[in-house]
């Protein structure tokens, strides 16, 4: 059976290493930090200029003064720093975010990612996305395999305009957790339940897939 | 020192100078730690033809959102105005132009332009709509593009608190663009929550030094949330 | 948070790692807010062929200047090294090669290294010898020319507190060249006064974040004054 | 005569104006800070990282953490800002510093400048000299006139290493303040008693004399 977006936060959840400095992407990246095993530490970091950004606040604690990237109320932990957002995303191009998990439209088998625009709808921007993929070595991209029309969003070559170009190396998705590699996809894990076959049906650029292909475990 | 005293009465002093066609920087993320004084003063101006740098466009009714109800906004450098429908009608009906730039490269832009950077290379947006007739380089076999500064005739800023020679700190996240804003205007007008005497705040612990500051003025701010998120205590 | 907690407790812990003929990015101007242990250990340590980026290189017997002495250092890139005899000997000895960068280039060497600019453009030293060799560029009329980043295999800081989680405040003018090189090694070392626990330095102002901090160690330190001046009280 | 150090510095502080940041160099330029006129306010940049420096200390204030670009210990006014030398020469090079007075070893009539770098001799390196004459608009050069040997100081075309390349407008040396547009030096003032005939003999470069050449007066 394909993954439920918590089953995806998971997977997530076991790249995280104690110490890790991470930022979630809006949607189903943000549930990661609902996943975080115990006895591990990770600092989550906000764009808009908040590092160690801890979890929503109560009524009384609430500040219009506080807010995540996502523009939600939040608060900081003890032991977080807060800053503009030329220190925030000189952290962030410069490489110092551990990982970073968003999500994607499509990814194609040269590491290019669509995330932020779908010509001829609404243009809302790239936020910080741009900055995101080309600043971190460790991205983690997680979206669904394929449209709801059945559309594989694996591709060849990416068909929305792009929000990176070469920067993606990990897709998880609903289906299978796959690496970027030599301009191909290459099939690491599966959800539980979920067939070879189905995978291959539903990724549209170039897989390798091997003898063996391990079920994930939740 | 009087020379030093930046702080004027009113926001009509805090704004003069400004024309139709200038181009304003202003600070603020969504709608935290948005000048919600000098943006208001703007509309009462009605001042046209408005090129505004700000991550941001305010929503419907408040912050910059404001100043598309006269139709003053000919053109936004934003990196996300998703949340506006006035926005959305007036950039279909092409009154409207965008131009969309990496939240990162609008920050590092503005303080590009205050530092006397003309241009800097990055990696973000290399090989999307963002880099095309961009200067393409390579560093250390990776591929940067060429970001030009930029400049605004008025840098409008909200801070938490100053002192009258306009050192300013300001006030949890609501930091965000406000400090490089500050360093790129021609003039740039600071309002704050509280004015108070030099020697108050710590020399090493201001944000923006009085140097970039022009006009200084106190001011009182709704302070909207703009998507309130709280847990059970 | 153990994860976080970059404490570590000599300063063997704190240089493990360092090899001969790395790039050591350094804090400090003159002899205001130097590294002192860090210099010490490598002195210790003996280790051979070093490139060194610091705005000076100390004085005879103080400050970088020591590791002149066993020949330890390659390079310097420094904006200013007039304080010191056995610089000059090795130099004129051709024992030791210096690259003079302008202070302001030096600093945004640092500071684009640690933000992920490869390069930018300065009018500083455009047409003088700083230039030759260097891309030109005009914009607005004007001739920039091209600087790229420096990254050090080791960034060596001081400063004044710093909670467990690596988050430093500097203290007076010792801040100097401290931030920008905290942010361009691959492994920064932070030497401090003082270390704190997390939560008492405010989150608002700290000057660099933890993210930026590998080892953190609480030294003694000398500070010496290079040129005492005084008035009558 | 000659203009003594102290009269240059005089000279120079009449370009003050209420309100000015202003950035002195090492020795004579840093005496204008005693002839600041009264009534009238400036606030002194130190390259290393200081807005508002103030006088030396006394021996009790005297703080090793607390310099001046010149290495020299010192105070901060009321009011002061203290920051990384990254934003410091972010002001200087941005052009927010209203006024910079510094020494020279040569201009010449193109607003070349020549003031870090004898070859040969000890090679101490240009410090923020370079950044300083890049950045600021208002720059006020000081230095003698001519050499010991009385040799012009003034030149067609600097000798030395530049440490800026068309950047210099204003230069007051003992003898005379001049200003430099296209590709001349125009005399604008006279130390008292010093003749037009002795400035025209000692400028090297191409000199343009007005028919009445103000004396300056102290």
């Amino acid at each position: 059976m394909a993954l439920s977006r918590e089953q995806m936060a998971m997977r997530v959840a076991r790249e995280l290493q104690d110490g890790y400095y991470v930022n979630l992407g809006i949607g189903i990246p943000t549930l990661v930090a609902n996943y975080i095993p115990d006895g591990m530490e990770v600092m989550l970091q906000s764009e808009n200029g908040l590092l160690g950004m801890g979890q929503f606040p109560t009524e009384d604690e609430i500040d219009a003064d506080m807010i995540n990237a996502g523009k939600q109320t939040v608060t900081a932990i003890t032991g977080a720093s807060i800053f503009s957002s030329a220190e925030s995303f000189a952290m962030i191009r410069g490489g110092h975010v551990d990982l970073t998990v968003l999500g994607a439209f499509e990814v194609d088998v040269e590491g290019n990612i669509a995330s932020y625009m779908i010509p001829g709808k609404l243009v809302k921007g790239m936020g910080g996305a741009m900055d995101l993929v080309a600043g971190a070595d460790n991205i983690f991209v997680l979206m669904t395999h394929a449209s709801k029309h059945g559309e594989s969003k694996l591709l060849t070559k990416c068909t929305l305009p792009l929000t990176g170009a070469g920067c993606i190396k990990k897709v998880l998705t609903d289906l299978a957790y796959l690496e970027i590699e030599d301009g191909k996809f290459h099939l690491k894990e599966r959800a539980p339940g979920v067939s070879v076959e189905e995978i291959i049906e539903k990724t549209a650029g170039e897989l390798v897939v091997p003898a063996e292909v391990p079920e994930m475990t939740f | 020192m009087p020379g030093f005293d930046k702080v004027v009465n009113s926001y009509e002093e805090a704004m003069q100078g400004l024309e139709d066609d200038m181009t304003i920087i202003a600070g603020g993320f969504g709608l935290c730690g948005i000048p919600e004084g000098c943006i208001a003063q703007i509309k009462k101006m009605g001042t046209k033809g408005l090129t505004i740098v700000s991550n941001n466009c305010g929503v419907d009714g408040f912050g910059l959102g404001i100043l598309l109800e006269d139709k003053q906004v000919k053109k936004m450098i934003s990196s996300y105005v998703g949340e506006n429908a006035l926005f959305m009608q007036q950039l279909l009906d092409g009154e409207l132009e965008v131009e969309l730039t990496p939240q990162g490269t609008l920050a590092e832009k503005m303080r590009a332009a205050g530092a006397g950077i003309p241009a800097f290379y990055t990696a973000t947006g290399y090989g999307t709509l963002v880099g095309e007739g961009k200067d393409v380089r390579e560093f250390d076999g990776r591929k940067y593009i060429l970001e030009e500064s930029i400049k605004g005739d008025f840098a409008i800023v909200k801070g938490w608190k100053a002192d009258r020679y306009g050192n300013v700190i300001y006030r949890h996240t609501a930091q965000n663009f406000n400090p490089m804003a500050a360093t790129a205007g021609k003039i740039t007008v600071v309002e704050v929550e509280e004015i108070v005497e030099p020697g108050e705040l710590d020399p090493t612990q201001i944000h923006t030094p009085g140097i970039y500051v022009d006009r200084l003025i106190q001011g009182t701010f709704e302070k909207r949330i703009e998507q309130r998120t709280v847990r059970d205590a």
